[in-house]
């Protein structure tokens, strides 16, 4: 069992009450980012409902893996100007 | 001046009109510029659902955000012949008809400038990480969906 | 007020951008608002065989002109939703690095304000007997022949 | 012989080295406005290089008459903005 620290942003600080959680995942050498995001709605259901950009090392990754001590964000559709 | 060099896109609170005024001034010893052109985005009193926003609070991921900004200048600078380029959005709290958001691009020409402004205006919305919470009149907020 | 009232385009002399600064800060209470385009010219140091040009006069065929800003205003609203709009061209010297025309258009949705103020731009521009002499630092002049 | 008072702008008030001038032209009720810019030009031959545009009362007029007392403009390409 490793964990894993994502930072959240927009409506998901609110749906998880807080702007960083840690999931606890099994994994070998790396666990690919579309399981880490069934992951975090497993954990939090109302994910579900929100379309999800991922970034890893603040990069965005529509597929790929993320490693132990990865900085992972999760972040919702973006809404400034 | 390096016109590419790393800039913050982010001003906390409001866009103050006099920034700009200033910036305008700034520029008229740079006397190969022909055209400005501006774009300012300002919190508008929507009503949903019988509610009136009253503000909005802009959070964002800051590093990504920044980076990005970074790569759309660099985008805008090859595609587009401008002298140079300003572009502010707020973070924190903006009350309705404040101003959160501001590009302002000049060019010896016009359809340089004009154009440049444009593809700034739409590519930030559309590309960096940057989220807004309404605030109504009742205390009650809902994020922002862009249309 | 009326949007549409009969507005003289002309001001004497270059622009000053405090009056930009304060016409942005005056649509602080227009809440229905959510975005402000602006297009600004200005004199630019244009070197044409070895002169470099340091000022333009503007004259006007000054009725006229006002007449036909008056119908691209007319078609300006009528095509774009625009809460206001608020355009000044120069008469008389403006020297380089000055303002001589200014397009400030405001709509609840970015794409309206963008393309109105685009239109008055081009319109103006193409229909308003408007004339332009450059000053060289010489003394000597030469009528201005837009691109 | 009937008198028309051109206003002039631009270039053709220096071509013109005046803001109005007077034609002397031969009509019975009125002359067209393309005799009336060969009288023009007879007048100013320099104003053969430049792309006229004439007004009459206020508006811009490709063909059409003129009378007597007729507000009459002649312009040259427009430069603003």
């Amino acid at each position: 069992m490793k964990t894993l620290k994502v930072k959240l942003f927009g409506v998901l600080t609110e749906i998880a009450a807080s702007s960083e959680v840690e999931l606890n995942v099994d994994f070998l050498e790396s666990i690919g980012v579309l399981e880490l995001q069934a992951e975090l709605i497993k954990k939090y259901p109302a994910m579900k409902l929100v379309q999800l950009k991922i970034a890893v090392n603040n990069q965005f990754v529509s597929d790929g893996q993320c490693h132990e001590g990865d900085i992972i964000a999760v972040m919702p559709p973006f809404s400034g100007g | 001046m390096d016109k590419r060099k790393v800039k913050s896109l982010f001003v906390e609170g409001p866009i103050p009109p006099t920034r700009l005024s200033d910036s305008i001034a700034h520029h008229e010893h740079k006397t190969n510029i022909g055209a400005h052109a501006l774009f300012l985005g300002q919190v508008r009193a929507d009503s949903i659902e019988d509610q009136v926003v009253s503000a909005i609070s802009f959070t964002a991921h800051e590093d990504m955000a920044n980076q990005i900004y970074s790569e759309i200048r660099e985008e805008a600078f090859s595609k587009f012949e401008m002298t140079c380029a300003h572009v502010y959005h707020s973070l924190g709290i903006v009350q309705t008809g404040q101003l959160c958001f501001s590009v302002f691009t000049s060019s010896a020409r016009r359809k340089m400038a004009l154009e440049g402004c444009e593809f700034f205006v739409e590519q930030i919305k559309a590309r960096v990480p940057i989220f807004g919470k309404e605030h109504f009149a009742s205390g009650e907020t809902q994020w922002k969906i862009n249309s």
